[in-house]
């Protein structure tokens, strides 16, 4: 496969580097936010569409500032046009679906401040993607961090009910679980090579 | 004539399985292939295969004693993972790293979550799979089957100072006068040269491999041992073997100068061994009937995905991790329609 | 998603889904005829030996009563009248121990010795001529209740709610608990009777057939049903495989005629009235006469007793009696009323048989359940509770939650509430957990706090 | 509902808007100020930086070379490397493929003289530490690419079994990794085309080569 | 941690064990997994976040009283992304190995919560000295958290400790250390022996 193209990098971010189990952007949410399945679907479906915008700005904007030479702003306008993004989709979301709000709602703050945006801003400049491939990378990497929340949701949910050592509570639980997440996605490493 | 001291709730029968018989069981099954995979590699493979055991075992005894528990060494779970352990690494591998891989096992793949009945992971697995990332080159160097000192002396990186980096064991096979064998697994020459090896020889299992993972025939027959005697999900394995069998025969059918054959696909590597006795890990696997289907697909699909487009030559480990972690969600989504549940679409109508 | 859109069970097996093979253990009893025997000196009598409200005492303390006297009347409608099962005096009202603990009040009935316990009561009646109100009537006068267990009065059965007709009546002679043999002997020896009260029930509730329903363990009383049906007669016998628990009225219903019984509500909502074959009996000998319950069939069984067999007794004959009869003198074993898979522990040999008792099984110590088996391991989500579960819940993800007390969950989104703690489950544990337990105490737990916010 | 009166509660003390831009503007312009003159100051060094890490790789690509030079191809800039007596000993070309687990970057020394490669180096890589990262520092892996004969299409073999010149023996049990490089050489035929097309043009016209060299003195 | 208090070693040391980001408050987990497979990397993030820490943190103090309450925490991430960019710019010219090996994490000090959080809940109530020494114990503390998980798993993961060979030749590096699933196993360990630790002490405590 190309390494350039949409499949390649979608999988890219979606499996073979995870924003979360590889790259490790976006901890604080993904062990925040994944003690219930269905919050942590609500969480990924809010990063993904985030990250689907604020990639598709950072793009446009990057564009601004290389045509105008003030490379030197870009992470200061990086984070602005995140924070207002962010700011955009909540607005519209409360004005269109209430409940989609209610959802959401209490995510999107936390999303401004989740460094897997704004991870993917700088690495999609980094590696001077085109719109397309902005496109791939954005939806791949929220995908991704859906996968990874759901999956360690879904065992923290189990694991509820489980008799843990006393060593076994808290943080600590949910990093060893990532560990082994991450551990079983080391198998797709090298995919579509 | 007094009155009756017990006074129970219903129901006053039992079946006749318990959790240690059950386990037990699987022991006995995997007996037959611990024997065969001893024939095959010699002493080197019967030393692995003890040090895991003793390993996983002592470490779930010690464990609870620290814990001031009584030991759970008795419901034999920790024997299975031992000899699970044992049959999926390479016959070379240095004792000292299957002594660390069999800690992981049991103390990160089980103990830490509470141990049996609440390991989301294969604990087997979990220990490969450490052992798989921190010892990358020991984890991939092969032995040739059937050599012909193997029942006089061992492996040189077998004995191996702990902490040590195993010996170069280019020597030792240009002495036995094999040669360039490392990397030459079945699923290894598949992939990165094209070369078929025959089934009949994978179906028997005289090739290299991981200790016990070669015979898919007698794996088959242990496995066929256990269903008979309902103490293994058949659903499992035949939708594991089933789905990998169909996603490599789309392919093969493409293209079948490039991709293997779906028969070759079952019986190379460690599809078989994973199937029967990795992915029906009752305690990471899910329990309902749909569920168990889906689960399976994962397993076999994922395979056979890492095995044709991925980086690696095999792919079962972290395929039946996967569906592991998965399995809560599979459980969730998948609770049976109940007896009687009350439709909507009914509803609507009436 | 689901099979059970075109419900394959049909076609394979021809019962319904899931359930479990326990040993039938029927060899004790099954071949024994239905065998009466003497009074005991002293009979005791609950005011409530059924479901719903207990009966208001119609006699005093020292009052003779004769063999089929009414002695007691039904308090409202879901209550039944009770009748005297002998001749005698009453000698006593008192809190009694009962069955399962809790001590209820009770008339004790001190047999006349040497009486010839004549029943003297009740006239002849031409059931064709009364209207089905009437029949109801009729039926909470005799004091009739499911004599399979439950011991729910058969009257408030037979009237049918509201907005729903019913065109089948099921009479459910599966017996699918090990060990018992009561309805089996009753097929087989009061085949007519048992077709009587069928047609009876049929009449009463407007239903065009009945099916009686049995297993195929049981083809002597298919046989025994079939020589007294006419030529293309309404009321039909149909064996289907044996399994457990077929004699719950929903899997019958699936079992027989393929209807399943929406969560929640009764046999009445897909057109059927199920009845025990005790039940329908008791029915068709009582009815024509207009008589009462006074006794009843039980089947005493297990490794523990000497002489095993189903035996006539009169209601409220002390177990303790019975088992003294039937020639278990041995130390005290494990003595369950009813089957072994539903039944209850007796708390005290002095209870009595009531009307829903149909057997005492006696198992000794080492039949029990050995050390081995009874240790307890944690689950280890093997699913044989699932597959077992007859109603299709997921067991071992309730037994999950109960284990943690989050007993809430288990009702909103397991469905324990469609849990009848048939056993299956805690049968096929390799675990040893007591599922069924959990979910007992689940259920009062929800219970009670939905009682509390109310 | 709750949001109108939660927003009267903060209410109370409000600053004239002008304020809240003013304040806001303040400080994106102390901001601005502070960052531009950073990068004033520290572009010098940077630049330094990169060219000397650049020139470092190049050299190590084409042995013997004290100089280098880039020169713009179309779309791409490859780097001519000069030794002491200035005579080009090559071009520094760069390509990349697919690895094990991410995008194996490579720089390779090619001699258009000989159609050879004469150097490799790896710029960029995750591959696994023991095994894929093998292709970093190998020295018996590297030792394919002092003389690769790239006039036919390059193959990566098994460990041990190279006997021709245009193959690579791969690194036993890094069979994707060493595919990798292999890959990536091969998919630079295209640009090697294109460098043989300026150098034979370069041949013929020697003015044009010494403009070359005077222009690309300090970049 | 109100306005009033006066300064004294608690206000540096709070940082370095009591309240330390990482082990106790559990903030700015990404570097921390992210760039510690080596012990270099550790330092030079830690360092960097503690430059910033120290700058924001002063800078904050200094116009607490300037910037309005609704516009602050704009203010404050505008001041941050600054100072990020500088210590961009700074580790650019200083050492470009260093700075290809931490990536774009340095430019994601900006969203690391150690420091908005120091901003806002103490920079912008404590005087211009108080803060930087505050900023400085945070920083150091965070910069030691790093440093536990980057020489653990330097040292076990290839034998080498600020890329110096500390190990005897023939050890066998555990290469699973220096990989994604290392960083959250090796944190795991240091959150339960932090864990343990505490707990020991406060058993003494009430014993004692």
């Amino acid at each position: 496969m190309n390494p350039g193209s949409f499949s390649a990098i979608f999988l890219d971010a979606f499996l073979i580097n995870n924003f979360v189990l590889a790259l490790f952007l976006g901890i604080c949410p993904f062990l925040g936010v994944s003690g219930k399945v269905k919050t942590a679907g609500n969480m990924g479906m809010a990063v993904t569409f985030v990250m689907l915008v604020s990639s598709l700005c950072a793009f446009g904007l990057n564009h601004l500032l290389v045509k105008f030479e003030l490379e030197f702003l870009r992470l200061i306008c990086f984070i602005a046009v995140i924070a207002s993004a962010v700011q955009l989709v909540e607005m519209a979301i409360k004005r269109f679906s209430p409940t989609l709000f209610r959802a959401l709602g209490i995510f999107l703050p936390l999303i401004t401040t989740n460094c897997a945006i704004l991870g993917l801003a700088l690495f999609q400049t980094a590696r001077e993607y085109s719109f397309v491939q902005c496109l791939a990378f954005s939806l791949g990497a929220g995908a991704g961090f859906s996968l990874a929340l759901l999956l360690m949701a879904g065992l923290r949910e189990k694991l509820e009910l489980a008799d843990l050592p006393g060593l076994a509570r808290g943080a600590a639980l949910s990093l060893i679980l990532a560990g082994m997440l991450s551990l079983a996605f080391m198998g797709f490493a090298g995919l579509g090579g | 004539m007094s009155d009756p001291v017990h006074l129970k709730t219903s129901p006053h029968l039992r079946g006749a399985h318990s959790v240690d018989k059950i386990m037990r069981h699987v022991v006995y099954a995997l007996m037959p292939i611990c024997l065969f995979s001893i024939v095959q590699f010699g002493l080197s493979a019967l030393v692995l295969i003890l040090t895991c055991t003793a390993v996983c075992v002592g470490t779930e005894h010690f464990a609870c004693r620290l814990n001031g528990r009584p030991t759970t060494v008795g419901d034999w779970s920790a024997a299975i993972t031992g000899v699970l352990l044992g049959l999926i690494l390479p016959p070379s591998f240095p004792l000292w790293m299957a002594a660390v891989a069999s800690v992981v096992s049991i103390g990160i793949g089980k103990l830490f979550f509470g141990g049996l009945g609440f390991n989301v992971f294969n604990p087997a697995l979990v220990g490969r799979a450490f052992a798989q990332a921190a010892f990358t080159v020991p984890i991939t160097t092969w032995t040739p089957a059937m050599a012909h000192a193997r029942f006089k002396e061992f492996i040189p990186s077998t004995f191996t100072f702990p902490f040590a980096a195993p010996p170069d064991l280019r020597p030792w096979m240009e002495r036995l006068q094999i040669d360039g064998f490392t990397g030459a697994t079945p699923l290894a020459l598949m992939k990165f040269d094209y070369v078929d090896t025959e089934s009949a020889k994978l179906f028997v299992g005289t090739v290299a491999g991981s200790a016990g993972e070669t015979s898919s025939m007698l794996i088959l027959l242990c496995g066929l041992y256990l269903a008979y005697r309902k103490m293994l999900n058949w659903k499992i394995v035949a939708s594991v073997l089933a789905s990998a069998a169909v996603f490599s025969w789309i392919f093969w059918v493409k293209d079948p100068s490039v991709y293997p054959t779906p028969l070759f696909t079952l019986t190379s590597g460690g599809l078989m061994i994973g199937a029967v006795f990795m992915a029906t890990d009752m305690v990471s696997s899910p329990v309902t009937p749909l569920g168990v289907v889906i689960y399976g697909s994962i397993i076999g699909v994922v395979t056979v995905m890492i095995r044709l487009f991925g980086g690696l030559n095999e792919g079962v480990m972290y395929a039946i991790l996967l569906a592991n972690a998965a399995t809560p969600l599979i459980n969730n989504l998948t609770q049976p329609r109940i007896y009687g549940a009350v439709r909507r679409k009914k509803e609507v109508k009436a | 998603m689901h099979l059970s859109a075109f419900n394959l069970s049909q076609f394979f097996g021809g019962t319904f889904s899931h359930g479990i093979h326990p040993a039938e253990n029927k060899h004790f009893t099954e071949a024994k005829p239905i065998e009466r025997l003497p009074f005991p000196a002293q009979l005791v009598l609950p005011l409530s030996m059924h479901a719903g409200k207990p009966s208001v005492p119609l006699v005093r303390k020292g009052q003779e009563v004769v063999r089929g006297e009414p002695i007691a009347r039904a308090d409202g409608f879901v209550s039944v009248p009770l009748h005297a099962p002998a001749t005698g005096v009453i000698s006593d009202i008192r809190l009694m121990p009962s069955a399962r603990g809790p001590r209820v009040m009770s008339l004790i009935l001190d047999v006349y010795p040497g009486d010839p316990q004549e029943v003297l009561y009740g006239a002849p009646v031409e059931l064709d001529a009364l209207s089905p109100k009437e029949i109801v009537q009729a039926v909470q006068d005799t004091g009739l209740v499911g004599l399979g267990g439950a011991a729910f009065p058969t009257h408030v059965k037979l009237t049918v709610p509201e907005g729903c007709s019913i065109d089948t009546v099921l009479i459910n002679g599966c017996e699918c608990e090990p060990f018992l043999t009561t309805d089996h002997r009753l097929m087989v020896e009061q085949a007519a009777d048992l077709v009587k009260g069928t047609r009876i029930l049929m009449r009463v509730l407007g239903a065009k057939r009945a099916v009686i329903g049995t297993e195929t363990n049981k083809m002597d009383a298919v046989a025994a049903i079939q020589n007294v049906l006419l030529p293309n007669d309404t009321v039909s016998v149909k064996a289907v495989p044996t399994k457990y628990p077929q004699g719950a009225e929903k899997m019958l219903a699936k079992a027989l005629v393929g209807r399943e019984i929406p969560s929640g509500t009764f046999p009445s909502a897909v057109g059927l009235g199920v009845f025990n074959v005790a039940t329908t009996t008791q029915m068709g000998q009582l009815m024509p006469m207009q008589r009462g319950v006074i006794e009843r069939v039980v089947t005493v069984t297990g490794p523990g007793v000497k002489r095993p067999g189903n035996y006539i007794v009169p209601i409220g004959t002390p177990i303790r009696w019975l088992l003294n009869r039937c020639g278990f003198d041995g130390p005290a074993g494990h003595l369950i009323m009813g089957g072994p898979m539903m039944g209850g522990t007796v708390s005290s040999l002095d209870t009595p048989i009531t009307k829903g008792c149909g057997g005492l099984l006696v198992l000794t110590e080492h039949q029990l359940t050995s050390e081995e088996q009874m240790k307890r391991y944690p689950c280890i989500s093997c699913g044989a509770c699932v597959d077992a579960c007859p109603m299709h819940l997921n067991p071992c993800e309730l037994g999950r939650l109960a284990y943690k007390g989050q007993y809430e969950p288990m009702a909103e989104r397991y469905h324990l509430n469609d849990c009848f703690e048939c056993g299956s489950c805690s049968y096929v544990c390799p675990a040893a957990i007591p599922l069924v337990q959990y979910f007992r105490i689940a259920k009062s737990s929800n219970r009670e706090k939905v009682a509390k916010a109310s | 509902m709750s949001d109108i009166a939660q927003d009267a509660m903060e209410l109370p003390p409000q600053p004239s808007p002008f304020r809240l831009v003013g304040t806001l503007g303040g400080i994106a312009v102390l901001s601005g100020l502070l960052v531009v003159m950073t990068y004033q100051w520290t572009k010098p060094a940077i630049e330094r930086n990169q060219r000397e890490a650049l020139e470092r790789a190049v050299f190590s690509v084409l042995p013997g070379a004290v100089r280098s030079e880039p020169v713009e191809m179309t779309g791409q800039t490859v780097f001519a490397g000069f030794d002491e007596a200035d005579r080009r000993i090559g071009f520094a070309l760069e390509s990349e493929a697919r690895g094990y687990q991410d995008l194996v970057r490579i720089l390779y020394g090619f001699d258009p003289d000989r159609q050879k490669i004469i150097g490799m180096t790896v710029l960029q890589s995750t591959e696994t530490p023991g095994l894929g990262d093998k292709i970093i520092r190998d020295p018996a892996f590297h030792a394919n690419f002092e003389a690769l004969d790239v006039s036919r299409e390059v193959e990566v073999v098994k460990s041990g079994a190279k006997t021709e010149a245009w193959q690579i023996d791969g690194i036993s049990g890094a069979t994707v990794s060493s595919q990798a490089v292999g890959q990536a050489i091969r998919r630079g035929a295209e640009l090697r085309e294109r460098v043989l097309a300026f150098y034979r043009g370069d041949q013929t016209n020697r003015t044009d080569q010494t403009n070359l060299t005077e222009r690309g003195g300090q970049p | 941690m109100s306005a009033p208090e006066k300064m004294n070693l608690q206000t540096f040391t709070q940082g370095l064990w009591k309240e330390n980001p990482v082990f106790v408050m559990m903030l700015g987990l990404c570097p921390v997994l992210a760039v510690t497979n080596t012990a270099m990397n550790a330092l030079a993030m830690g360092l960097a976040t503690t430059f910033v820490l120290i700058c924001s943190g002063f800078l904050v103090s200094l116009l607490r009283k300037v910037i309005p309450k609704q516009v602050r925490i704009a203010s404050y991430i505008i001041i941050i992304a600054t100072f990020v960019t500088m210590a961009d710019y700074l580790i650019q010219a200083i050492s470009l190995e260093v700075y290809q090996a931490l990536g774009a994490f340095i430019q994601l000090i900006v969203v690391n919560c150690i420091i908005l959080g120091r901003a806002e809940a103490y920079a912008s109530k404590n005087g211009p000295l108080k803060a930087v020494v505050n900023a400085t114990g945070m920083g150091l503390g965070f910069t030691f958290a790093l440093l536990c998980l980057g020489v653990v798993r330097e040292v076990l993961g290839g034998g080498t400790l600020f890329g110096m060979q500390v190990m005897p030749d023939r050890f066998q590096p555990w290469s699973i250390f220096v990989l994604p699933p290392g960083g959250f196993f090796v944190l795991a360990f240091w959150l339960m022996l932090f864990a343990a630790f505490e707990e020991r002490k406060q058993k003494k405590g009430v014993t004692a």
